[in-house]
């Protein structure tokens, strides 16, 4: 079992572009997109992102990555809807959606734990 | 004379309505220092709380309502408004849970607990060219008023006032929180869309309390 | 004129997506994506990014954003070859992708000049 | 004996043979450190290349063939490995512009060419696990061969295998640049793919030279 993670992003696009780029890197880890909002726009969707937690959480947890501030608002939002226990595995990574979102694959590819993966996150550069 | 249930159902009313009346204004101000839909993401959340509010219990206590249009405005509005004002109703439903009835004191707390979910959340401070300056004002002056024996109409009509002058205070300001910080000095001279459906929002609270009392 | 804005990623979808997002708050600026391999899959392609960057020049420059470090070490040689005029109208941003892409949209939306749009890219930060 | 155009070309030719026959060993490489494209990505460059190699010019001298690979390889890689050896074949193009014949101090400027341009482009220092680790031997060992007054296929030769240890010396190492610096010490024990590829491209060098000498 590994850490999955979610990417938020106010497209779904980009939410999905990054699942494919982070796959490559990490072809075990569950990696939900949750981008846009319900009907496909740009912004955010509360129900996909709550959806998408919940998917990616097989009991080891999760780690959420956001790309601008209300994606950010949303996913906490999110938080605070999950009963504790679910609440207790996840994580909001500080960090750049993309890059972050990479190093957080591949970190949780290599069997990283919950905190492990939210920090290799906010350790993305652009050196790789 | 309190405000009950219907007071809470005609304010969800007198929003969607008022909102919906100035959803171009709205739009016109979020592009100015936004991304331009703060108009259409308070139309479709209310809209949508708009159409669940007959399928509210029959006991329904305001509570319900507010938490009805907490969880719908979050799932809905797909902006920074929809966490923020979704917090905030939340937060004023929990701090009336279980009252039939609400009197000034409960008016009074419902703002301060809205306002305090939209701190919560967003983690404004007065002066960042946000939705919490017209809050606070609002938050303070029904404070004030409600000290001073206010009826809940007279606290709700004082909020609606103050709302409207912190929606004006944050025309000179520079952003930094939201999209608009993004603008740096180029936000000055716009009013803050938040702040302005902030004071859409009291004004129709203040309204619906009107009505209830002229009843 | 303003300054045109390059977006280079490992994934079309991403670079499309960012598009999308960053035109809602610039509506008038040259905003171009570069994203995926010449066959669409991912990676990143030369002759796209070099591609973009000359659409994206009305003469007032472009910034270009990108995503992990072979989209850098891509959009660098592109820029080795271009004629020196070109050249110096072009600055890579030291940016995460979305983050700065959007930011660095609004500045060069606000008529930022050349080096303010490659700051801006610089100074994104998670609370907007 | 020197070196000439129908070496330079024959080196394109072995080049795209080794890579094809190591593709799958390149793609474990990656995989294990990267994201398992690097021997697709050289296979797409160097077949690229060869496919191209029919339209030089009768007269093309080898900076013109090392140009033909560098800008296929830019175009056609799609991964760091096309910047950086499409770089590395360019200045080796530039280092010996207008030469019909290399020689010795040609063969080492070469490869001190390319090793040079790969550190413009990739700003990796020695150890940092990359191709690097096996360019830099090789370039050391090139110019002490022509130092030494060694032929243009001993130069070529001590490139090689230096290369190659360069490329096992790169496995103990914690990766500073490239995409296997996501892993931290979980990159210890595997081989950089683009030092492999390295030692290839030089073993290719070295064999198309001694073929060279025999005819
Ligand atoms: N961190 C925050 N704290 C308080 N209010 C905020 C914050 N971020 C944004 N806002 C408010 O949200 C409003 C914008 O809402 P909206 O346009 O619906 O969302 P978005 O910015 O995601 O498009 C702003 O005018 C501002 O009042
Ligand atoms: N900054 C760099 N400097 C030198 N070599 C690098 C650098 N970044 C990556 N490499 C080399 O590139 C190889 C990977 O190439 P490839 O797999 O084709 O590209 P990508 O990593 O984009 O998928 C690595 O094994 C390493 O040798
Ligand atoms: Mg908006
Ligand atoms: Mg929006
Ligand atoms: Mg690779
Ligand atoms: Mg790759």
């Amino acid at each position: 079992m590994t850490v999955g993670l979610v990417f938020v992003s106010h497209s779904s696009k980009i939410a999905e572009g990054l699942v494919d780029l982070a796959r490559q890197m990490a072809a075990d880890v569950t990696l939900v997109a949750a981008g846009g909002t319900d009907d496909g726009g740009i912004g955010t969707s509360f129900d996909r992102v709550a959806a998408a937690i919940d998917e990616a959480d097989s009991g080891d947890g999760v780690v959420v990555l956001c790309d601008l501030g209300s994606a950010i608002l949303t996913a906490e939002t999110a938080l605070d809807f999950l009963d504790d226990d679910s609440r207790a595995r996840v994580r909001l990574a500080d960090a750049p959606l993309v890059e972050g979102g990479v190093a957080a694959a591949v970190a949780a590819q290599t069997g990283g734990d919950l905190d492990g993966v939210a920090a290799a996150a906010g350790t993305a550069n652009a050196s790789a | 004379m309190t405000l009950g249930t219907e007071w809470a159902t005609d304010w969800v009313r007198a929003s969607a309505a008022v909102i919906a009346e100035n959803r171009v204004e709205l739009i016109t101000l979020d592009r100015e220092i936004g991304d331009g839909d703060h108009g259409e993401n308070m139309d479709r959340g209310f809209s949508a709380v708009l159409a669940k509010l007959d399928g509210l219990a029959d006991d329904a206590i305001p509570a319900d309502v507010l938490k009805l249009v907490a969880t719908t405005l979050i799932s809905t509005v797909g902006g920074a408004s929809g966490p923020l004002f979704g917090t905030a109703y939340l937060k004023a439903a929990g701090a009336v849970a279980g009252r039939a009835e609400l009197d000034g004191a409960s008016v009074a707390a419902i703002l301060r607990a809205a306002r305090d979910g939209i701190v919560l959340r967003g983690k404004a401070e007065a002066g960042d060219k946000t939705m919490i300056d017209a809050w606070n004002p609002a938050v303070e002056a029904a404070d004030a008023a409600h000290a001073n024996g206010a009826s809940e109409l007279e606290i709700l009509e004082a909020a609606a006032t103050a709302a409207a002058e912190g929606a004006a205070s944050t025309e000179p300001l520079i952003a930094r929180k939201g999209r608009a910080s993004y603008l740096g000095e180029r936000a000055i001279g716009h009013r803050d869309p938040g702040a302005q459906s902030t004071l859409l929002l009291l004004r129709a609270a203040a309204d619906s309390a009107r009505n209830a009392a002229s009843e």
